[in-house]
C-alpha cells in the first residue's frame, strides 16, 4: 500500500477485535481476518470456531515445539485449544455455522454490495474458485464483518453498488472493516461510522464506489 | 465468560413464556430432564407446544404439565402408551393437539433446525398417513417425502456433566434426544447431575459443546418427589 | 392361542433367530420381536441397535440389583451393553437405521401384503397411533422380518394380498414368521417355506389370506 | 465376529476398484490416510472419482494419485491451493474434471448419503455460481437449494485408536471429514494409529461405531516416505 494514513492489516484486526463482544462465538477467515485473534481486549471471553472442527481454538503455541500436525487452524497454521474447547466432525461443525451460532464471522472480501452482498470466492476471469467453507459460513452465521483494504489493487472501490464479482452470500455483511474506514451496512445503504486517523471523509468517499451516508459525526478508528 | 449457571430452579426457567414450544429431552424414563418439568409446571405457563417422544406417562413430568392444562399441543412419536392416561382423557376431551412423528424423522427434524437446514427428503412415511400431504420426491427410481425442520423457542435437557462453558457428557442410553434438541432451540436449559471445572472434561468425549447451551442447573444425582418411586 | 400345534412366541422367537447371521447388525422391534435376543445360536456374532442409542444392546442384567435405569431398551426393558458397545444419540440411531446399515429389522405386524406393505402401527378404527421408530426402521433396513401370529383373534388371516390396516412402510417385508409357518414375500407372491410341526400345509393355505406358491418340499419349522 | 482386520496394507485396500467413487478423509494435514493412499498409488487404478475436501497438495496422497493417472475427477471445496499444483496441471490440460462444493455442503451431502436422505434444503450458495441449476425453494421467506446426497464405493480413513469391532476414535483436529465418510462409503476402510482390546474404549466415547467400518488396517504412529518432510 503506497497511500499515506493507510491502516496496517494488523491495525484493521484491532478495530475488528475490538467489535468482537464478550461471550460471542466467532470464526475468522483465512487470511487478514486470522490476525484479529492477537487484539482481543482483554477481558473479554470470545469463543473462536474452526471450521474444520475445533470450538474454541486458541492461540499459535508459544513454543515451536508444541506445534501439533492435528492441530491446525482452517488456514493451516499451527494453534491450541483453550481449555473447555472441544472437537467436533465436520458435518457438526457447519451445523454450528449454518445453524446461525455463530455470532460472527470476520472475512475477507473483494467486493461487497449496497445491500449486503459478498464475493470473496472467486475472480470474475477465473475457471473456478476454492470456495472452502465462505458460502456456508456467509449464509449462516448471525453477523459477517468484512474485512478488506477498501480498494483493490489498481485503485478500484470494492465498496459498491453491485457486485461485478461472483457471489458469495447474498445480505450477509453488516459492516465492513478497511484499511481507511468502517462502514455500516444498513436498510438505508453505507454509513460511514469511523475513518482511520489522517484519513479524510472525502478520502473515503472518493474510494468508495457507491453512496456513502455521513453521519454529523464520524469517529476516529482506535489505531 | 457468559455465566450459563442458575443457582436456583426458578432461575433456570424465568425465561419460559406461555405459548412457547419447548423440546423436552429423554426416551423412557432415562434422559427426562424431570426436575426442570416440575419448575414449569409450578410456573402454570399456558398453551405450551411440548416436543418430546411420548406423551408422558403416569402422573409426573409431562403427564402433569398436561394434568395441570399448561399444554395445547403434543408432538412426538409415541402418544399411545397405557401410562399415557393423562394424555388420553385430555384428547378425548379435545383439551390437547397432537401431531404424530415417526421417530427418525423427529429426530432429524430437530437436527435439520439445528443444522440451519431447510428441510430434508426421507423416505420414512411415504405413502402412509403420516406422510399424507407432504410433497413427494423420486430420486433414482425411490420415492421421499419433504419434511421441515423443527425448532424450539426452548430445549430443556438433562445431561451427566456440566462445565462453566455448558459443554456436556450424558450417560449411556440418557443421551437420546438430548443433544439434538441441545441444537434446535434458541435457548437451551439444562438440568445436570454434576458440574465439573472447566478443562475437566476430554475434548474428545464432550457430546454438547457449550455453544448450544444457554442456561445450567445443577439437581445432583437424587430426583426427588415422584409418586411411582425413584425415576419412573 | 386355543388352536392346536400352534408355535408359542418363544418358538417363533427361536425361529426368527436362526435366521440371523453372523455378523449382522439387527433391530428388534417393541414386543414379541424382543424375545429373538434369547435364541441367538451359539457362537453367531449378533450386533444388536436400538433405536434409543444403543449398539451394541445385550440382554437383561442377571441380577435385579444391575438394572440401570439409563439402560434400557427402545421398549423400556431393562439390558446391558455389550463390551464394544457404543451410545449415541437419537439422530445419529436413526441415521444408522435409515442409512441401511440394519441388516435386519424384526417387527411385530397387524398385516403384511403380498409386494412386502407393512403394517404394523395403527389399528384401522383408531384415531391415531404410536408409530415410534417402526416407519422409519422398516423403510431403512436390507431386511424387514415380520414376526405375528398367522391369524388376528378372531381368526382373520393377516398375510394378505393387500393392506387394509394403515401402511407402515411399502415393500419391505421379505420374510414372515408365524405360529404356523415360514413365508418368504417374493417378487412371485408368498412362497410357503416351513411349515410349525404339526401344522398342514392345507391348514396354512386356509389361514392365509392371499395366494401361496407351495414348493415341492415345504420344511419344518425347527422348535 | 466378523474380522475386519487386514493384516497387510495390499489386503486392506484389495477391492478397490477402477471406476470407483472414493472418499478421503482429511483437512490439511491431519486426519489424512496417507499410508492407504500410498497404496492406492501402487496398485494403478484408474478413473477414480475423488471426494476429499482439497485437490491434493505437494507431490504426495491425492496430489500422487494425480500425477499417476489415477483420478478422473476431483469433488472438493479447495482445489485451488497454491500447493495444488499437480491438480492444477492436468486440470488445465484438460485431463482431470472438477466438481467444486462448499465445505459444509460437501459434509452434509456425505452425511445426507450416510443417514439414507434423499437431498437437503441448505441456504448455502443460493444465488451464486455454484448453486446454479438447482431446484431453490423458499421457506418462510428464505431461499433454500435442494442438494443429493454423496455416496462412496469406498471411504479412505484415518482414525486414532480402533478395536476389532472397527470402533474408532480421533485425534484433534484430524477427526474432520472422517466419521461423515465412514458413515458414506458402501465399504470404509480405515487406517488406525493404534489398535486396542475391545471393550477398551469407553462407550461414551466412541465416535464412529464399529459398524460404519469394514476393513482396518494398523500403520502406526509414524508415516515414511514423504518428500516434504513428516506429514506435510
Amino acid at each position: 500500500m503506497s497511500e499515506p494514513n493507510r491502516l496496517s492489516r494488523d491495525q484493521i484486526a484491532a478495530r475488528v477485535a475490538l467489535e468482537l463482544q464478550d461471550g460471542w462465538l466467532v470464526n475468522l477467515g483465512i487470511g487478514m481476518p486470522t490476525l484479529t485473534v492477537n487484539y482481543i481486549p482483554e477481558g473479554r471471553d470470545i469463543l473462536f470456531h474452526s471450521e474444520n472442527g475445533i470450538i474454541g481454538m486458541g492461540p499459535r503455541p508459544a513454543r515451536d515445539e508444541d506445534i501439533d500436525p492435528d492441530l491446525m487452524s482452517a488456514g493451516k497454521g499451527p494453534v491450541t485449544l483453550i481449555p473447555g474447547g472441544a472437537f467436533i466432525h465436520h458435518a457438526d461443525s457447519f451445523a454450528v455455522a449454518r445453524g446461525g451460532r455463530l455470532d460472527a464471522a470476520v472475512l475477507g472480501a473483494f467486493q461487497v454490495a449496497v445491500n449486503g452482498d459478498l464475493a470473496n470466492w472467486r475472480l470474475p476471469n477465473a475457471i473456478s474458485g476454492s470456495v472452502g467453507g465462505a458460502m456456508d459460513i456467509a449464509a449462516g452465521a448471525k453477523r459477517v464483518f468484512a474485512m478488506m483494504t477498501h480498494t483493490a489493487k489498481g485503485g478500484e472501490p470494492k465498496i459498491v453498488e453491485a457486485l461485478t464479482y461472483p457471489l458469495t452470500a447474498k445480505t450477509c455483511v453488516s459492516k465492513i472493516f478497511t484499511d481507511m474506514a468502517v462502514v455500516a451496512v444498513t436498510p438505508d445503504g453505507y454509513v460511514l461510522e469511523e475513518v482511520a486517523p489522517g484519513v479524510t471523509v472525502d478520502e473515503v468517499v472518493a474510494a468508495t464506489g457507491a453512496a456513502l451516508t455521513i453521519p454529523d459525526t464520524v469517529g476516529t478508528i482506535a489505531a | 465468560m457468559k455465566n450459563k449457571k442458575a443457582d436456583t430452579l426458578e432461575d433456570a426457567i424465568a425465561r419460559l413464556n406461555d405459548g412457547a414450544t419447548m423440546l423436552i429431552g429423554g426416551f423412557g424414563i432415562a434422559g427426562v430432564p424431570e426436575i426442570l418439568i416440575e419448575g414449569v409446571c409450578d410456573r402454570g405457563l399456558r398453551d405450551l407446544t411440548i416436543v418430546a417422544n411420548n406423551s408422558g406417562t403416569h402422573k409426573t413430568g409431562i403427564a402433569r404439565l398436561l394434568a395441570e392444562g399448561c399444554v395445547g399441543k403434543i408432538i412426538c412419536s409415541f402418544p399411545w402408551a397405557v401410562e399415557s392416561f393423562v394424555f388420553k382423557e385430555l384428547y378425548e376431551d379435545g383439551k390437547v393437539d397432537l401431531e404424530v412423528v415417526p421417530q427418525g424423522t423427529l429426530a432429524e427434524r430437530m437436527r435439520a433446525a439445528g443444522a440451519g437446514l431447510g428441510g430434508f427428503l426421507t423416505p420414512t412415511a411415504v405413502g402412509t398417513d403420516l406422510g399424507a400431504g407432504k410433497a413427494v420426491h423420486e430420486i433414482d427410481g425411490k420415492e421421499y417425502i419433504l419434511e421441515m425442520p423443527l425448532k424450539g423457542d426452548f430445549a430443556l435437557i438433562k445431561a451427566r456433566e456440566v462445565d462453566a462453558r455448558g459443554n456436556l457428557t450424558f450417560r449411556m442410553a440418557a443421551r437420546n434426544f438430548n443433544p439434538v434438541m441441545a441444537t434446535a432451540a434458541d435457548y437451551t436449559i439444562v438440568e445436570a447431575t454434576t458440574e465439573v471445572p472447566v478443562g475437566d472434561l476430554d475434548p474428545e468425549c464432550i457430546i454438547t459443546p457449550g455453544v448450544f447451551v444457554d442456561c445450567y442447573y445443577i439437581a445432583g444425582p437424587y430426583v426427588p418427589g415422584k409418586e411411582e418411586g425413584p425415576r419412573s
